[in-house]
């Protein structure tokens, strides 16, 4: 048979972040697992290779050797933005695609250092883009407060959004605070907020979080709109809050949920795991199958050439048709905003 | 001055969930000099197991109130005996070993029971049902305190208070005071000192068990890491307090509660836990055996 | 004696809370002398070693030290390792030795403020360094000669019998170069023989120029070592004189030595 | 009452006692002499059940009692005065004795028995709300040694009483252990350096040398002993 | 004497049923409240009472075969029982040749093994560095620092941010990394003076959480979470290198520095420095009343075990290339304080088998997966209960026999 072509996944597989990177996982599984059913690409076999950096940076420099030793044409990964900076250079030296399916610092793809580097997700700036026009347009929001959880994504998210609406000159910022992961009781920061008197509080980080601020200001009778990203977009985010949820904005990419792709894999998914994929998993189902497609058109597994062929070639995916532009950042992944209604996201007029 | 007696409130339910945990943390390091950094894995066991009870009666469409019960009696049940187990196995083998290694067995044991909780159940967070139903009287001050908050101080204030009155008062509570200062004197004196350490691992154990159900009641939701976030604040607190002393584990609880509270509502929460840590510097700067403690004696 | 005291001290001292444990004591130690301090227990014979030594922060009173080369230094408010310094060096009434490291070893830490070596002379190990390396050794060596615990210089200190460690920690004291050395109760949990060894070990040390300032219950070891004895009860010194003159004074046969005192 | 048979005690792998056989009579004064590290507070630990024997028997009252756990042994009526005093700290002078009584029910007696003890050390009774660790040396020596008491045990163990206690102290506490023996019939096991003093009060006598019994007589003999007299009693 | 008796047999069945009620709720049920399911999962109770009784018993049989083992030897009248690895220390014959080999492996290492291995062996190496620097605040002068991590990230941030801002290379940042650790650890030392034992360890926790949330806070100075990219790596005379012989070259690098750590931590402990520090683990009372002056031993020791990990830290910035706040959780302080306590507390060649086995192990675990970090956990808790002391019991040396020698 024909030596299989490797592949790199890399992200948190295991510990507290195990949620964000194994959907990722699942899906690059699903998707090899029917190319390899259907002949592989170009005759070869796909083989994936699993490095699990726990999303941290030094696991990910480590890894990302492991993978250039083991041989891999390209790699989809990192979830989290600091290991794929640390492992970033590491590609770059040893000619290897990366696509990551979560990281979404802008720096990655503009600074221009990474010509090997895509991602199936759009950047920080971009969602907090979509926010604030949101916000500005639709709800009018004249004060905001802004809120974001001190890590890499959060406190990107929310530099982005105080920036612009801090540009456009429509609204005024009346907070901006940072909380603690983990932390048992937010009830000192929501009345901090209930003082502000914003009418919008943008939040920027994951779900747990969201969910514990949304139940805790609504216990307290604190209306204030909520609204935050990608992070928060996850079926996982309403389980958990509840009816809190109701009225929750929350960004992310244009729902495609009846594209045919989409459907196919969530319902993969489902049977296997008997659970609905968690977040990132159409990113990383996106990821996997461009570069697989990359791979197919391409003139040779040279990263050079695929990597020109993921920007030209369009492919099908979770979100319809993409490529890439020149810094690699996904053209065709649309955002939109979204509103939790009756226990499920719907697009928000 | 509505502002900041909402701050006050805050602080004072931040510090009494502390304070549950912090209880436990005290009482093990007071008998046995142990920093157990496996006790914040049972204040999540003690969570994991009330939230499966809880569930498994939910769906026999048990009432309310005793779920509620039935919940934290299990919860109490399997948190002690975890903790019993866990001093068994992973601390007495270490009795007169050298200082740090119950320690290290410890970190151990807290990695260990965190991922076999994960493994067990789940990495995701999961819902915690509202076993405790909102009073209606207290709706008008739900800006400040709500039901959980309340229960939660509550609890607190009780249990302090029994507690300080076992240790002061019954034969027990000596015993665990002879254990603390000199082991080989205990048993001299007739103290079965194994049983005084089991006996206190398992009365902590069932504190951070009633405030696994507390306070995953208050924040709705519950993972396998959660019991380590709130272990290290709740052993500042301890310490802050005068590590050793019950009364010490609720004062330097509160006293971190509303620093942090304080510190959130007039600067920044993104500098919470630096006040809160540096608070803790200057208060041990000038009471090195913290708020309550009683500077060890040495005479020489 | 008509020279300089080496050790005077006056009006000391010390409260703890309500307790005066010590009620300004006057005493003169001169050079070349053994001298005794006794009393019953909780007289606060320790605790004036404690005060002393910089242990504990004396209420009241003035402690002065006189070395030949610096007459007149105060000892209060210095630290303790200052006070070693200055030239007193003490044993324990509870033994501190170093319990886990050689008995070789403990007593070169000993030598610690007699030495100088730094962070980069220890890394660098240059001559001088190795010089007074080999000093040290040797010093500490002799020590435990003298104090007969030569043989067992590789021994953790905590293996040690009782009186062995009792031992150590004169040889320990000894390192500093002192020129005033106090001991808390060096026979207790000696057997007579053992005192006996004790008592010539004390005098040799006088012998050598020390000046020695001694708490002891033991009556015979006292009455026949010291030349001169001060009595303290209640903090208050209640006598002083020659074994001869203390041993018959009613107030010391009443607080102290009861009745029927037949001593050698 | 009590009685050591062919005991072999190790510390780690180091043997600290070979080969140990004694005996005590109820109601009898028996007293253990020899050099420091003879072993002499080694033989209480075990009896005591802190210390295991890796060989031998332990009878108290014809009952073996080797492995059972100490607390338990306190119980039976063994009660020791460690060597070092081993005084609860933080405890205050009052809350030690109570410590002492830990096993005992009988209010009543408690109170007398304290009561007992102020009356036998005044200073103990002004200090009786100091912590235990606070006191002096001498003091805390009778702070052990009335501890012990309050437990009224049937065999007590003395671990080198005397030690650092002013002489008149120290004959006091001699007066209080033949007292003691004589009126509620406690048998004694006295570790003593003084042995002078020791053989005074004692009944019989066990001479004590790396860890083996090298002599075994009547008190009154072995004072008269002139290698005793030369080895123990600084003659 | 039976292999197993019948008492074992009862005991293990008390522990097979006790585990299997222990584990009931958290293994048998699991609960998905998300999607209000409840899975009874019968047949872990099994396998736990199983486990859990075979485990009882095979502590029975080794308990019971090591009594044996000791009362032969008993009989054979004083086999002076030594410990292997004193033994091993203790004859250069053996250890000599053993050593050489050692060296050797160490030295052509990235000629034998792929350059993952090559990286991984270097953070092993790195850790070596600073579980010596923790050694000598944590096992030398007993002062317990749960915060160490706090300093690595002061040499890597040093490192980072002179590269940053000034273009400062590897080798002129790597005495200012150790040199800025080496000022934190005083101005940490100050407050913390008066304290004692666990007091000491809560400060030192906050003081990592402090330096921690700073580095991600104030991002102004620190670049805030998204942490700083693009350091230099180190230089070899400005050669162009390729990836493989950076990752080379900076394996030899770690290697020089943990044989430049051993040498001067050897040297130190050896050293009358070294030996007041012991004392201070020992009895502060004592100590001082030795004349040494306990404030100045403190902080030089809080800032000796900064120094090295304020070079680490530098090291580890060059390695990475990349440095963000979440390399310097509490957990890497936990991580570095069990390298200290497993190697065994005050032992060089303790600590450099503890950060072996504790930094590889993880890796090559990985196959296990999820079980991994299960598994590791157990291993601390195994390894502390059956060598409380560590893997290597720190010996003492012997300073007049060797001096007498000739
Ligand atoms: N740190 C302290 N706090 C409170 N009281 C103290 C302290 N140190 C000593 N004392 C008290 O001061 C008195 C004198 O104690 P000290 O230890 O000096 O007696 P001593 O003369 O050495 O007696 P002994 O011969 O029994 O050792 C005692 O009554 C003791 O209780
Ligand atoms: N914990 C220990 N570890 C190792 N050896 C010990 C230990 N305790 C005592 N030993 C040794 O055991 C022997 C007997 O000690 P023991 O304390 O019983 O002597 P002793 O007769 O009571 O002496 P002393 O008169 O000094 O109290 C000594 O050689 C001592 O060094
Ligand atoms: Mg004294
Ligand atoms: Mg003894």
């Amino acid at each position: 048979a024909a030596t299989p072509i490797k592949i790199g996944v890399a992200g948190a597989h295991s510990g507290d972040l195990a949620s964000y990177g194994l959907p990722t996982l699942k899906g690059a599984q699903l998707v090899v697992k029917d190319v390899n059913a259907k002949g592989g690409v170009k005759g070869s076999p796909i083989e994936l290779v699993l490095v699990d950096d726990q999303c941290k940076p030094e696991a990910a420099a480590n890894l990302a050797t492991k993978l250039v030793s083991d041989g891999v044409k390209a790699v989809v990964g990192h979830i989290c933005s600091g290991p794929t900076k640390a492992a970033l250079p590491i590609y770059r030296d040893a000619k290897i695609v990366a696509i990551a399916p979560s990281a979404t610092t802008p720096e990655l793809t503009q600074s221009g250092e990474y010509k090997l580097f895509f991602r199936t997700i759009a950047s920080d700036d971009r969602q907090a883009r979509t926010m604030v026009d949101f916000i500005l347009n639709k709800l009018a929001a004249k004060k905001v407060a802004i809120l974001h959880d001190k890590g890499d994504y959060g406190l990107g998210l929310a530099n982005y959004s105080k920036q612009f609406i801090e540009e456009s000159k429509q609204a005024e910022v009346v907070l901006f605070e940072g909380i603690t992961v983990g932390q048992v009781d937010f009830s000192a920061v929501i009345q901090k907020i209930k003082r502000s008197n914003a009418d919008v509080v943008i939040f920027g980080g994951y779900h747990p979080e969201a969910s514990k601020l949304v139940s805790q200001m609504r216990k307290k009778r604190i209306n204030t709109t909520f609204v935050s990203d990608d992070g928060i977009k996850d079926e996982a985010f309403i389980k958990v809050a509840g009816k809190d949820a109701e009225g929750v904005y929350a960004t992310g990419p244009t729902d495609t949920s009846q594209n045919p792709i989409t459907l196919e894999y969530r319902e993969k998914f489902k049977k296997l795991e008997g659970t609905d994929p968690g977040s990132f998993f159409d990113n990383g189902v996106a990821a996997t199958l461009a570069i697989i497609n990359a791979l197919e058109k391409a003139k040779s597994f040279d990263a050079e050439d695929v990597a020109a062929a993921l920007r030209s070639e369009k492919v099908d995916t979770p979100f319809g048709e993409i490529s890439f532009d020149e810094h690699g950042d996904p053209v065709g992944i649309g955002f939109n905003m979204f509103v939790v209604k009756d226990g499920h996201y719907h697009t928000a007029e | 001055m509505e502002y900041f007696l909402e701050l006050v409130f805050s602080g004072l339910t931040r510090g009494s969930i502390y304070a549950l945990i912090a209880l436990g943390y005290t009482m093990v390091y007071g008998i046995i000099g142990l920093i157990n950094f496996a006790h914040g894995e049972i204040y999540m066991i003690g969570a994991f197991t009330a939230l499966i009870i809880a569930t498994v009666l939910n769906m026999y469409g048990l009432p309310l109130p005793a779920i509620l019960i039935l919940a934290s009696v299990a919860a109490i049940i399997w948190s002690a005996a975890y903790g019993f187990t866990v001093e068994r196995l992973a601390y007495r083998p270490l009795r007169g070993a050298p200082r740090l290694s119950p320690l290290i067995s410890a970190i151990g044991m807290s990695i260990f029971l965190q991922n076999y909780v994960m493994l067990a159940q789940t990495p995701n967070f999961l819902p915690f049902p509202a076993l405790i139903p909102d009073l209606p009287f207290l709706n008008r001050f739900t800006s400040m305190v709500g039901t959980t908050d309340l229960a939660i101080l509550l609890v607190t204030a009780i249990v302090m208070i029994l507690l300080t009155l076992m240790i002061k008062f019954t034969r027990t509570g000596k015993a665990m005071r002879a254990t603390s200062q000199d082991r080989t004197m205990a048993f001299l004196v007739g103290v079965n000192v194994d049983t005084v350490i089991s006996v206190t691992f398992i009365t902590g154990s069932s504190l951070a068990a009633i405030g696994g159900v507390l306070i995953a009641s208050h924040i709705g939701q519950i993972n396998f890491y959660i019991g380590f976030i709130a272990g290290i604040k709740a052993f500042t607190a301890a310490v802050l307090g005068g590590i050793g002393s019950i009364p010490g584990a609720v004062l330097g609880s509160f006293v971190l509660g509303l620093t942090e509270s304080f510190a959130t509502g007039y600067v920044s929460s993104a500098y919470e836990d630096v006040f809160a840590f540096s608070l803790l510097v200057l208060i041990l700067i000038f009471r090195p055996a913290g708020l309550l403690g009683r500077a060890t004696i040495e005479k020489v | 004696m008509s020279t300089e005291p080496i050790l005077s001290v006056r009006g000391l001292t010390m409260e703890f809370g309500g307790i005066r444990a010590l009620d300004k004591l006057d005493l003169q130690i001169y050079p070349g002398q053994i001298a005794a301090l006794i009393g019953p227990n909780g007289a606060g014979k320790t605790t004036f070693f404690n005060c002393l030594t910089g242990i504990y922060m004396p209420t009241a009173g003035e402690l002065h030290l006189s070395p030949p080369e610096q007459p007149g230094r105060r000892l209060n408010g210095l630290k303790p390792n200052q006070v070693t310094e200055a030239g007193l060096a003490r044993t324990f009434q509870n033994i501190r030795l170093f319990p886990g490291m050689t008995v070789l070893e403990n007593v070169m830490i000993g030598r610690h403020c007699r030495t100088k070596a730094k962070i980069f002379g220890a890394i660098l190990r240059n001559p001088g360094t190795r010089k007074e390396e080999k000093e040290t050794v040797d010093i500490s060596m002799a020590l435990l000669a003298k104090v007969g615990l030569a043989d067992v210089a590789d021994e953790f200190a905590r293996n040690l019998p009782y009186g062995a460690q009792r031992r150590l920690e004169i040889a320990r004291a000894l390192a500093t170069e002192p020129l005033l050395l106090l001991l808390d109760e060096p026979a207790a949990g000696m057997n007579p023989q053992e005192t006996q060894n004790l008592t010539s070990l004390i005098r040799n040390i006088r012998d050598e120029g020390l000046s020695i300032l001694l708490i002891e219950h033991d009556m015979k070891l006292v009455m026949s070592l010291s030349d001169y004895i001060f009595v303290v009860d209640y903090g208050r010194k209640i006598a002083e004189g020659t074994s001869e003159e203390v041993r018959i004074n009613p107030v010391v046969i009443k607080a102290y030595l009861g009745e029927e005192v037949e001593y050698a | 009452m009590l009685e050591l048979r062919q005991v072999d005690v190790y510390y780690g792998n180091i043997q600290a006692l070979y080969d140990l056989s004694l005996e005590i009579e109820a109601g009898e004064i028996i007293t253990l002499i020899g050099a420091n590290g003879a072993g002499k507070s080694t033989t209480l630990m075990a009896i005591s059940g802190i210390l295991v024997p890796r060989r031998g028997e332990i009878l108290f009252k014809d009952q073996e009692i080797l492995g059972i756990a100490p607390n338990l042994l306190v119980q039976m009526g063994i009660s020791q005065v460690p060597e070092g005093r081993h005084i609860f700290p933080a405890l205050t002078v009052s809350e030690n004795l109570d410590m002492g009584a830990f096993l005992r029910r009988d209010k009543k007696g408690i109170e007398d028995d304290r009561a007992y003890i102020y009356e036998l050390f005044p200073i103990l009774k002004q200090r009786r709300n100091q912590p235990g660790g606070n006191l002096s040396g001498g003091e805390q020596q009778m702070l052990a040694i009335s501890r012990a008491l309050m437990a009224r045990p049937q065999l007590l163990l003395l671990d080198e009483p005397s030690m650092g206690l002013a002489p008149l102290i120290t004959r006091q506490i001699f007066e209080i252990i033949k007292k003691i023996n004589k009126e509620q019939h406690t048998t004694i096991f006295l570790v003593e350096q003084n042995a002078n003093l020791a053989l005074q009060v004692a009944d019989r006598g066990y001479v004590l040398e790396n860890g083996r019994i090298t002599m075994q007589d009547r008190a009154e003999l072995l004072l008269a002993n002139p290698d005793i007299q030369r080895a123990y009693l600084g003659i | 004497m039976d292999v197993i008796t019948l008492k074992d047999c009862r005991k293990a069945l008390i522990a097979a049923l006790w585990f299997m009620f222990l584990t009931f709720p958290l293994l048998v049920i699991k609960v998905n409240t998300t999607e209000n399911l409840v899975i009874w999962r019968w047949h872990n109770l099994l396998y736990v009472g199983v486990a859990a009784g075979s485990a009882s018993l095979l502590t029975s049989i080794f308990r019971g075969l090591h009594d044996r083992k000791r009362e032969q030897q008993r009989h054979q009248e004083k086999v002076i029982h030594i410990s292997l690895t004193e033994r091993f220390f203790s004859n250069p014959v053996v250890s000599r040749p053993v050593l050489a080999a050692g060296a050797l492996f160490f030295l052509i290492f990235p000629l034998l093994f792929s350059t993952y291995q090559v990286n991984i062996m270097t953070t092993a190496l790195m850790y070596v560095v600073l579980g010596l620097g923790l050694n000598i605040v944590v096992g030398v002068a007993g002062l317990l620092n749960l915060g160490y991590v706090a300093f690595y990230a002061v040499g890597a941030y040093t490192y980072a941010l002179l590269n940053m801002h000034f273009g400062v290379g590897f080798w002129v940042a790597l005495p200012l990394g150790g040199i800025m650790a080496a000022l934190f650890g005083i101005l940490l030392g100050f407050p913390v003076l008066r304290l004692r034992g666990d007091y000491l360890a809560i400060v030192t926790l906050g003081f990592g959480e402090i330096i921690l949330l700073v580095l991600k806070n104030w991002a102004e100075f620190s670049q805030g979470p998204g942490g700083i990219s693009n350091i230099s790596r180190p230089g070899f005379f400005g050669m162009e290198m390729s990836m493989a012989t950076t990752l080379n070259y900076q394996y030899y690098l770690t290697i020089a520095m943990v044989l430049l750590t051993i040498f001067v931590i050897n040297r130190l402990q050896n050293s009358r420095i070294g030996r007041a520090l012991f004392a201070l683990r020992e009895d502060e009372i004592a100590c001082q009343a030795m004349g040494i002056d306990k404030t100045t031993i403190k902080l030089t020791a809080f800032a000796l075990g900064a120094t090295w990990a304020g070079l680490a830290g530098v090291l580890f910035a060059a390695k990475n290339a990349y440095v963000n706040p979440d390399s310097f959780t509490f957990l890497e302080s936990a991580m570095i304080l069990c390298i200290v306590v497993l190697g065994g507390m005050g032992s060089i060649v303790g600590v450099i088998i503890g950060a072996l086995i504790l930094i590889l192990l993880p890796e090559y675990l990985r196959a296990f997966s999820d079980y991994r970090m299960l598994a590791f956990g157990a291993l601390l808790v195994i390894m502390m209960v059956f060598r409380p002391q560590g893997i290597v019991a720190n010996i003492r040396r012997s300073y007049h026999k060797k001096d007498s020698a000739p």
